[in-house]
C-alpha cells in the first residue's frame, strides 16, 4: 500500500477514535496493564504498597482497560493484514551481517528501553506523538522530536545492525 | 455531536467495543503499510525506506485537519477531547530513551505487537523486553518520582503557546511535512539499498 | 504522477482553508433563537397541578421542588421538601449540581408561572436537562389541590372524580399528618452531571 | 501541462473549501442570540418591562406612538384583541417577515392569552437583540374586564406572581 494512502488511513482511524471516544490511538499503556495484572497475581501485596502500580489498581481488573482491547484489536487486525498480504511466517529478521541471536538481544534490549522510555514520557510513538500531534499538544510535539531525534543521532553507532 | 462516548454516557462495554474496533483498523493499516518489518522501520534513519516518515505525518497531519473541520462544523467538541499533559523533563528524557529503544530494538510498541501478530521473533522479544522495561520503571520509581512530576505544565496546545490559530499552524506544519516528504523522497533515491527493500 | 505531489497539494491547500477558519467558540449546548422557541412552543415542561399531587403522595423519590420566589416568601410558606433557589442566584455555580443534572427532575414553582418559566427559559438554552415548571404555580396549587371549588350537581362523573382525587390531596397535605410531612421531607442530594471534564487518555 | 492540473485541483479544493466556510458561518450565525444567560438574568430580575393597563389606556388616544402586537393565533386574534393591536403569532415571532415591525424604535407592547406567554416572547425577542419591547401586565382575558372597573394594580407587581391566597395562613386553619 503506498505509504500516503496509508497515513491517511491511519488519521481517518485516530479521527474515529476521537470523535467516538474522546482520546486517541495508545499501545504502552496496554503493555503497563499486562505488568499491573502480571505483578498483582504474583506478589499482591507488593503491587498494593509499590509506589507506581497502585496508582492503575483500582476496582476492575487492569486487563479490562480501553488500551488492552484496542491492542487486542491491533494484534488480529495485524493477523488478518498480515494474512490477507501472505506475510504469515514465524522468524526472525535481521540484517545479513548480524546473526538472529544478536537480532533478538538487540529487540529485548531495544524493548526494555522503549518501555521504561513509555513509562517516564507517557506514552510511545502513538499515544504520545502521534495523537499528540493530531490534538495539537505540546507533549507530542516534543515527544516525538525526542524521539526522532534521538533515534537520528544514534543511527550512526548502530548502522551495522541494520544496514 | 462528538465524542460519542463522554458526551451520550455510553456504558463502558461499549466503549471497549469500540476500542478493540479502533485496534482493529489501527493494526490493519499499520501491517499494510509495512510498519511490521524492522527494517522498514529502521530504513527511516538510514535513508533507504522513509516509508515512516510519509505515514506518521501524514496520519499526524489528517487526524489534525480531520478534528480543526470537525470542530468548526460544531461536530466534536474540542474541551473534552484527550490532551496530553507535558511535563518538560520527562517528556524529553522519557523521547530521549524511547529514541535509543527504537534505533536499537527497531520496533515502537505498537508496531512490535503488530509484528509479533504475523510470526515476527524478534518483536515478540520486544515486547517482552517492554514488559520487563515497564516493571523495571515500577520497581525503582520512587527514584524517579521527582523527574517523573517536575515541571508540569498543563494540558498545553502548541497553537496556544505560538499564540497562532489551530488552522494557522497545521498550515505551517503541512508545508514543513511536504518539504521533508520532499527531502526524504531524494534521500530514499540517493541511499537506495536494493538488496534491502526486496526482502522486506 | 507521483502520489508524494498530490497529497502535498492537497493538504496544503485544506490547509490553507483551515488557516482561514476563525476561530469558533462552539459551545455545543447554547440554543439559538428559533430553536427555543420550538421547544417553549411544545410546552412539554410544564407540570400540571394534578400530576405534582400524584407525584408528591407516590413519594416520587426521582423529584426535587425548587423554589424560584426569594427566601422571604420561601420563608412563609414553600411546597414540602422544596428547597429555594431565587432566580437572581439560578446560574450562580453553588446551585449549578442542583441546575444542572440528569439525574432528577426537577420542578421549578412560584406564585404564577412568570419567575418558574423565565427559570426554565434561562436554563434550557444553556443546555441544562431534566428541569420543569409547575403550571400556575402556588395559586393554581391552591385553588385546585388545597381548596378544590364543588362542582355542579350537574356536573359530569370525570368532575365528581377528580374532585374527590383532589379531595383527597387535599387531607394528605393538610391533614394532621401534615406537619410531620414538613420535616421528613428529604432533600435529594444533588448527583451532578459529569459536566465537560475532559476524558482520560492516553497511556500515562 | 501536468503541473497545471494540479493547480487546478488545488485550486478547485480551495475555492470549494471557500464556499463551504462561507456557507457554515451563515448558517451558523443566523438565529444566535445577541445577549448570553446571564444578562437576561439581570434583565429578567429588574422587571421593568410590564405596563401596566392604564398606560395602555393612555397610549391608546395617541395611535402611532407605539404598537401592540396580540402572540395569540390568528382565530383568537379575529375573536377579540386590543383595537390598533396587530397580530404576530407566538411562533412567528422569528419570522424574516416580521423582523421590520420589532426593527422600529417604537415602543411595542406585547399581550397574549396570558401574561406569562408575552413574557416568554419579550425574553426570546430582547435576547434576541431588539429593544424598546414591554409585556402588558395581564393577559387579554384580564384587560377585557378590567376596563370597565379601574385598574388597581398599575405596573409595581407582576399580576401573575401574586399570590391569591395567604398560604400559611390558609394551611393552619384546615
Amino acid at each position: 500500500m503506498d505509504p500516503y494512502i496509508a497515513g491517511v488511513l491511519l488519521g481517518l482511524v485516530l479521527l474515529a477514535s476521537f470523535y467516538l471516544t474522546g482520546r486517541g490511538l495508545g499501545a504502552s499503556g496496554a503493555t503497563r496493564s499486562i505488568v499491573v495484572s502480571g505483578v498483582s497475581a504474583i506478589a499482591p501485596n507488593h503491587a498494593e504498597n509499590s509506589e507506581y502500580f497502585k496508582k492503575y489498581l483500582h476496582d476492575e481488573s487492569p486487563m479490562k482497560s480501553w488500551l488492552v482491547l484496542e491492542i487486542a484489536g491491533v494484534i488480529i487486525g495485524g493477523f488478518l493484514s498480515g494474512a490477507w498480504a501472505g506475510r504469515l511466517k514465524l522468524k526472525v529478521e535481521h540484517s545479513p551481517k548480524i546473526t538472529s541471536r544478536r537480532r533478538i538481544m538487540l529487540a529485548s534490549a531495544g524493548g526494555l528501553l522503549f518501555g521504561f522510555g513509555s513509562q517516564l514520557g507517557r506514552g510511545c510513538t502513538s499515544g504520545a506523538a502521534l495523537t499528540g500531534m493530531a490534538t495539537l499538544s505540546l507533549a507530542g510535539f516534543v515527544t516525538m522530536l525526542a524521539i526522532f531525534g534521538t533515534a537520528f543521532a544514534l543511527a550512526y553507532f548502530f548502522r551495522k545492525n541494520w544496514i | 455531536m462528538g465524542p460519542i462516548v463522554p458526551l451520550f454516557n455510553v456504558s463502558n462495554e461499549i466503549n471497549l467495543l469500540f476500542a478493540f474496533i479502533i485496534g482493529l483498523g489501527f493494526g490493519f493499516v499499520l501491517e499494510q503499510a509495512g510498519f511490521s518489518s524492522s527494517r522498514k522501520l529502521a530504513g527511516m534513519f538510514y535513508g533507504y525506506d522513509i516509508t515512516v516518515l510519509k505515514v506518521f505525518f501524514t496520519a499526524a497531519i489528517t487526524g489534525m485537519l480531520g478534528l480543526i473541520f470537525l470542530n468548526f462544523m460544531g461536530l466534536i467538541d474540542l474541551d473534552i477531547i484527550y490532551i496530553n499533559e507535558y511535563y518538560i523533563t520527562s517528556s524529553i528524557i522519557g523521547g530521549i530513551i524511547m529514541g535509543a529503544g527504537f534505533i536499537i530494538g527497531g520496533f515502537c510498541p505498537g508496531t512490535s505487537f503488530t509484528a509479533a501478530a504475523i510470526g515476527k521473533i524478534d518483536a515478540m522479544w520486544f515486547v517482552a523486553g517492554s514488559i520487563a522495561g515497564i516493571f523495571l520503571f515500577g520497581e525503582i520509581y520512587p527514584l524517579l518520582e521527582s523527574i517523573y512530576m517536575s515541571n508540569y505544565e498543563g494540558a498545553v496546545k502548541i497553537s496556544n503557546i505560538l499564540g497562532i490559530r489551530d488552522g494557522y499552524f497545521a498550515l505551517l506544519l503541512i508545508i514543513v511535512a511536504s518539504i521533508m516528504f520532499w527531502i526524504g523522497e531524494l534521500a530514499e533515491k540517493k541511499f537506495k539499498r536494493e538488496d534491502i527493500s526486496k526482502e522486506i | 504522477m507521483n502520489t508524494r505531489i498530490i497529497i502535498s497539494i492537497i493538504m496544503i491547500s485544506l490547509g490553507s482553508i483551515a488557516a482561514m477558519l476563525p476561530k469558533t467558540k462552539n459551545s455545543s449546548i447554547q440554543l439559538k433563537a428559533d430553536e427555543l422557541l420550538r421547544e417553549m412552543k411544545r410546552q412539554t415542561y410544564v407540570i400540571s397541578a394534578d400530576e405534582l399531587a400524584d407525584l408528591l403522595i407516590n413519594q416520587d423519590p426521582s423529584i426535587l421542588l425548587i423554589d424560584v420566589r426569594d427566601s422571604v416568601d420561601y420563608a412563609q410558606y414553600h411546597l414540602p421538601g422544596a428547597i429555594n433557589i431565587p432566580l437572581k442566584e439560578l446560574l450562580d455555580p453553588e446551585w449549578a449540581p442542583y441546575v444542572d443534572q440528569i439525574s432528577q427532575k426537577n420542578i421549578f414553582y412560584s406564585n404564577g408561572t412568570t419567575l418558574s418559566s423565565e427559570a426554565w427559559i434561562l436554563t434550557k438554552q444553556i443546555g441544562f436537562r431534566n428541569n420543569y415548571i409547575l403550571g400556575g404555580g402556588l395559586n393554581k396549587w391552591f385553588s385546585t389541590i388545597i381548596k378544590p371549588e364543588f362542582p355542579a350537581t350537574s356536573a359530569p362523573s370525570e368532575t365528581w372524580a377528580l374532585y374527590e382525587t383532589r379531595k383527597a390531596a387535599s387531607q394528605y397535605f393538610t391533614g394532621s399528618k401534615a406537619a410531620d410531612k414538613e420535616e421528613n421531607a428529604v432533600i435529594l442530594p444533588p448527583i451532578p452531571r459529569k459536566k465537560k471534564t475532559r476524558v482520560q487518555g492516553g497511556c500515562s | 501541462m501536468k503541473h497545471i492540473y494540479i493547480i487546478s485541483l488545488g485550486g478547485l479544493i480551495l475555492l470549494m473549501g471557500m464556499f463551504f466556510i462561507v456557507v457554515t458561518i451563515q448558517s451558523n450565525n443566523h438565529f444566535k442570540f445577541k445577549k448570553t444567560a446571564r444578562e437576561m438574568l439581570l434583565d429578567v430580575t429588574t422587571p421593568d418591562h410590564y405596563i401596566s393597563f392604564d398606560q395602555v389606556r393612555e397610549s391608546l388616544n395617541s395611535p402611532g406612538k407605539y404598537k401592540l402586537i396580540d402572540l395569540r393565533t390568528p382565530k383568537e386574534f379575529v375573536g377579540s384583541h386590543i383595537e390598533g393591536a396587530i397580530n404576530i403569532p407566538f411562533d412567528r415571532i422569528l419570522d424574516e417577515a416580521h423582523e421590520p415591525i420589532f426593527k422600529e424604535d417604537l415602543p411595542k407592547i406585547l399581550y397574549g392569552e396570558s401574561p406569562v406567554t408575552a413574557n416568554a416572547a419579550w425574553m426570546v425577542l430582547t435576547q434576541y437583540g431588539y429593544e424598546n419591547l414591554s409585556v402588558l401586565n395581564g393577559g387579554i382575558s384580564a384587560w377585557m374586564n378590567s376596563s370597565k372597573s379601574e385598574d388597581t394594580l398599575g405596573n409595581t407587581g407582576i399580576r401573575d406572581e401574586i399570590s391569591n391566597f395567604d398560604y400559611a395562613e390558609l394551611l393552619d386553619d384546615n
